[in-house]
């Protein structure tokens, strides 16, 4: 099933969705496993799987350091490849590759695909691979079901959107505000003017990240998005508690606890 | 004329969504002074009077006759204020900052110069300005932190990856993808997102336009050949561009040959078989990376010059065999400095002596009414912490010691 | 034309007996150079080619608007190569020592600028080369120790006396007395016996005249006031000649204030009481010495103008109320630095500090059509050691005592 | 009586004549005392007394540490004007001083060429006043029987030579090389050639200085040379063995021991 019409159905029973990320081998394989299956339990509707790279350039400090550690750990993407292949055949969510394009490029783009698509993979997240530059790329993942998932920015114009929309699938993901992830999002006024813009450019499902952080965040976001991303935040969680807190976070997140 | 975004298969604009808006408008600006005869007139103006454009062409005499072969002349970008040819992009862009109506701008630097230029820059135009530099570049070049800092431009060490350029170009794409609206990234050579490679090497060009008039004044004729050392690619495009139609003149660029092209330390990317086709920090070239994609860690004893990427315009120009690329290591670099500075009382800077290696390996095999000029990109005095070490000279240690004693005190 | 041997009242040539006839030879080389105009302009070929004359002049729109008074032009003598004003001098003595056929030159040196120029000059022209340094002075200005060294220059550190400028021209006189059949001693201000202040100034006066024809052409009219440091007098006298007769210019001479002119603690000879007229280092002038005759401990934060002696030239133009003597404390030195590198994005040397200090002193008085220019002799990089300190830089020391750390090892 | 008169009147008993040099205020005034007794009972002809400067261009090492410590004690001229006079008065030889012209331009040269000769002081060295820049205070001293004593120099010319004769008195000092004061000096062919160019320039007795170490410099004199004079390797025995030393050192150079 395509990404879009997961979400859809998701979306069909709750007020907002669930999206969360890990960097994959960070802080190992091991831990990715029981997150992944606390925040599967817990109720999470869609998760991202970061594939490290050494220049995360649209990332703040959390994943950063997150993507050095695990790729000083030996992490390789044939271990992402895998873990990836292993998460879709273990868990119902839909699971998404986010990584930056030269991964992709040095992989080789169809054999990179092919891969993902045969694992289940559901869709793409590239901050540093704008349409201009991979269009191509793009058209090579949907004709696998594999959605490219397309950015919003608030600097980006209505017609900057429109036509980003045509270039996407499954999704979009609206960065809550300019920078990188981790910081904390001012939901405001502005914020929210910036959500109707998008609803307007756009037919896919709205997705909103960067600084996601507690219930209140989400909860600001139902009505205005389709589902909430949170991402820095768990990272932190597992580094300072373990894993068992994820679960916990999750469902305080999800309103369910 | 709009901006090319692609040399051959390289180059490109690969940045994250959220400075769309910023490039575009960018692109804009770039292509409004670069369709303005007045724009290039208060450049040239503003060179030549805060800087000493045009810079000299120097005939070195002495080195010429201990080859005994090609007439070798030096460009002098080492004279520019603040010693290196850094100045002339970053005081282009000055200019540009202004027309756009921007307050601050951030840049990254690996050697410190291109930081140095920038918080210059700055304080000329009145900017606000913050400089990105790798923690070991920092280490390796402190004077030049100290001197950024005094002319008001707040130095980050940036302690992520490598701590050396690359590191310093992502985290001043993270401030600018944070700041855009008041900031503009000073990029430092000619590399990164379109049209960063393209409007470097156009303020760099003037190192050409100079040297090809002053060579035909002082030598009579074009040169046989040309040498520039390549880090990012802005001194050797500056000086090379206005050559590249010149059937009789040789381009060669020389990049950090570190321990070896064997050793797996170096900062190669167009000689030697290292690099490979890749994408980051914006575009598209040859970088040093592992065959996951993964950047790898380079090294030379030049700051400036162990970079991972190169510029696609260098790229493409090494596919088409425009320009020859060689290798200096540093054992060679130190060698070359020496004789340079014993033989002509000229101190270049380490990157520079790259270009100086090459040209010394290869002047005495050309006849005596061929002329070759060396691009001396920047002066070595900047670089005392990192030669005096080299040399392991003592009583340069002595010095450091009995200073850090006051300074326990 | 015959040399001037005394300025007033002021000069002359104290020398011992064995170099009665050197300096015979020197005034018939000097006077021929002097009436040759193929001299002046080998001498400006060379300038051009090896340094960057003419050095711009550039206009300090910034600190020009801070002060709202008088327009502010700085001359920039730093962009020449080796960083100072010296080069002009030590490059003709280059020439004038080819052409008298010696073949080893000697210097003493301060701040350590006229040194470096010296050792460049010397591996340049291929002469032998042996500089002298007060140790305090190779305390206070290492960096330009190695790169004489590098040059292939002989830094000789003297012990005597109070270890500065004055005893390292004895020592390099010790010199000349024993070996002046090979060597010629390339004084390095316009101080010493006949010919040297003359002929120094004269090397020097391209700095005044490339200043008037740059001021009007960007400003329209001649400056009403030029500011220039004064150590032994060669940089002032260099920007002031030119300007001697023009009625609308006042030239006013910036000494070292050191600690205040009542402290006891300073290099003030022509303002302030504490200097006499006397006879020493071979020539007539004023001279901070003791009512005894002996010379006094000076004090500067700059190595470069804490001189015990003056040019007779300058005496002279005292006396005659020609030039202004004012002084710069070490604390106003700092100040002013600090205020021009961050407004103009220039570091001036500590020496030409003091000349800043007293524009700024002045130019909010003036106004906005006049013109006052700063002969900025060098650049302050050179000084990082010095300013660093003064600064109490906290991250500078901790790079000091890391390296040192290191060293220790 | 004329510094000329009493060197040829000594001469007519002796084969060579010598003259010391002690640098005053140093080690003290005390030792200088006793040095200058022994110089005299041991038959020393002359003896020249430097007012310290603190910047003696001309001299070498040991007599510019010699004038640095002696300032550095707070020698002053008035010290050493009195100390001039006292000797004097005590010593029958003649006594000259030697310094540099700074001293005496500070002083006033009438004021001090008077208290000179009222002390008694037959002559006056300053090695950086050549007559160009000091005939009024040459004919200012001949003028009170106060020698102004010429140096030559290896490197003057013939001209040079007669031309310093006319404005000296007493004798002139050949300096035996190029060079200050201290290092050995190689009493040649070359020296010898200079020697009678010295010889046929003026009528005054020659002195020779510079390096003279011992006995067998002093005997290479004899013939060519009417005086040799003894300087820093005085104030180098005093310095190592005490200022006994000095009249068994002087008794050797004079080869009565
Ligand atoms: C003096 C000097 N030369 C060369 C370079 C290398 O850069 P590029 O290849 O862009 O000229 C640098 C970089 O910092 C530099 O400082
Ligand atoms: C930069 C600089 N300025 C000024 C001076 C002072 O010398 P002068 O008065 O001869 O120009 C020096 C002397 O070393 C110097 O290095």
């Amino acid at each position: 099933m395509k990404l879009e019409k997961i979400i859809r159905q998701r979306k069909a029973d709750k007020d907002i969705l669930l999206m969360t990320h890990i960097v994959l081998g960070y802080p190992s394989f091991e831990i990715n496993r029981e997150v992944i299956k606390q925040m599967v339990d817990n109720g999470v509707d869609c998760i991202e799987m970061q594939i490290p790279f050494s220049e995360p350039m649209a990332d703040g400090p959390v994943i950063l350091k997150a993507n050095q550690d695990s790729l000083t750990r030996g992490t390789t993407i044939e271990d992402c490849l895998n873990f990836g292949a292993e998460m879709c055949s273990t868990h119902e969510i839909p699971f998404l590759y986010m990584t930056y394009y030269n991964i992709i490029y040095k992989y080789g783009e169809e054999r990179f695909l092919d891969q993902a698509a045969e694992a289940g993979i559901r869709g793409l997240i590239l901050p540093d691979l704008p349409p201009e530059e991979g269009a191509h790329l793009c058209k090579s993942a949907k004709q696998r079901d594999i959605a490219p998932i397309m950015i919003y920015s608030p600097t980006s114009t209505v017609e900057r959107m429109q036509e980003l929309s045509g270039h996407g699938a499954g999704f979009i993901y609206c960065t809550a505000r300019k920078g990188v992830t981790g910081s904390h999002s001012d939901l405001d006024t502005e914020f929210k003017n910036y959500l109707s813009r998008c609803r307007q450019a756009t037919s896919l499902p709205l997705a909103v990240g960067f600084g996601i952080q507690n219930r209140s965040d989400i909860e600001a976001l139902i009505g205005a998005a389709d589902m909430g991303v949170v991402g820095s935040q768990t990272i932190k969680l597992v580094d300072e508690q373990g894993s068992a807190a994820v679960g916990p976070f999750i469902s305080r997140l999800r309103g369910t606890s | 004329m709009s901006t090319k975004k692609y040399f051959g298969n390289w180059g490109g604009s690969f940045i994250p969504e959220a400075l769309h808006e910023t490039f575009r408008q960018l692109d804009i600006a770039y292509r409004q002074i670069r369709n303005d005869p007045a724009f290039w007139e208060e450049y040239m103006s503003l060179m030549s009077t805060y800087s000493c454009r045009p810079t000299p062409l120097t005939y070195a005499e002495n080195l010429s006759n201990h080859f005994g072969g090609a007439q070798i002349y030096i460009k002098r970008e080492d004279l520019n204020h603040t010693g290196a040819h850094k100045a002339n992009n970053v005081m282009g862009q000055g200019l540009l900052v202004k027309r756009m109506g921007k307050t601050r701008v951030i840049a990254e630097t690996g050697a410190g110069q291109h930081g140095i230029a920038t918080a210059t820059m700055a304080a000329k135009f009145g900017f606000e300005c913050t400089v990105y530099m790798g923690e070991e570049d920092v280490q390796r070049q402190r004077p030049n932190v100290f001197w950024m800092e005094k002319m008001g431009t707040t130095v980050v060490p940036v302690k992520d990856g490598s701590k050396t350029l690359k590191d310093a170009i992502n985290e001043a794409f993270r401030d600018w993808v944070t700041n855009m609206d008041t900031t503009h990234y000073v990029f430092g050579t000619a590399c990164g997102p379109a049209p960063f490679p393209e409007m470097v090497s156009w303020l760099q060009s003037i190192i050409g336009q100079e040297a090809a008039e002053q060579i035909v004044r002082q030598h009579g004729k074009l040169p046989t050949r040309i040498y520039a050392c390549v880090g990012g690619g802005s001194n050797s495009l500056g000086i090379f561009q206005r050559f590249l139609d010149e059937e009789q003149t040789e381009l060669v660029g020389v990049e950090a040959g570190g321990h070896g092209l064997d050793s797996g330390q170096h900062a190669a990317r167009l000689c030697g078989d290292d690099a490979s086709a890749g994408v980051a920090q914006g575009y598209k070239t040859m970088f040093l990376q592992n065959d996951d994609g993964q950047m790898l860690d380079t090294h030379s004893v030049s700051a400036g010059l162990d970079y991972i990427g190169v510029s696609p315009i260098l790229a493409d120009l090494w596919e088409k065999k425009a320009v020859r690329f060689e290798a200096a290591t540093d054992d060679e670099v130190i060698e070359a400095l020496d004789l340079t500075m014993r033989m002509e009382g000229i101190i270049p800077a380490l990157e520079s002596a790259h270009a100086f290696v090459q040209a010394f390996k290869e002047a005495s095999e050309m006849a005596k009414d061929e002329a070759i000029i060396i691009n001396m990109s920047g002066r070595g005095d900047k670089d005392i912490f990192t030669i005096a070490h080299a040399y392991g000279d003592p009583s340069w240690k002595e010095f450091i010691i009995d200073r850090a004693e006051q300074y326990r005190k």
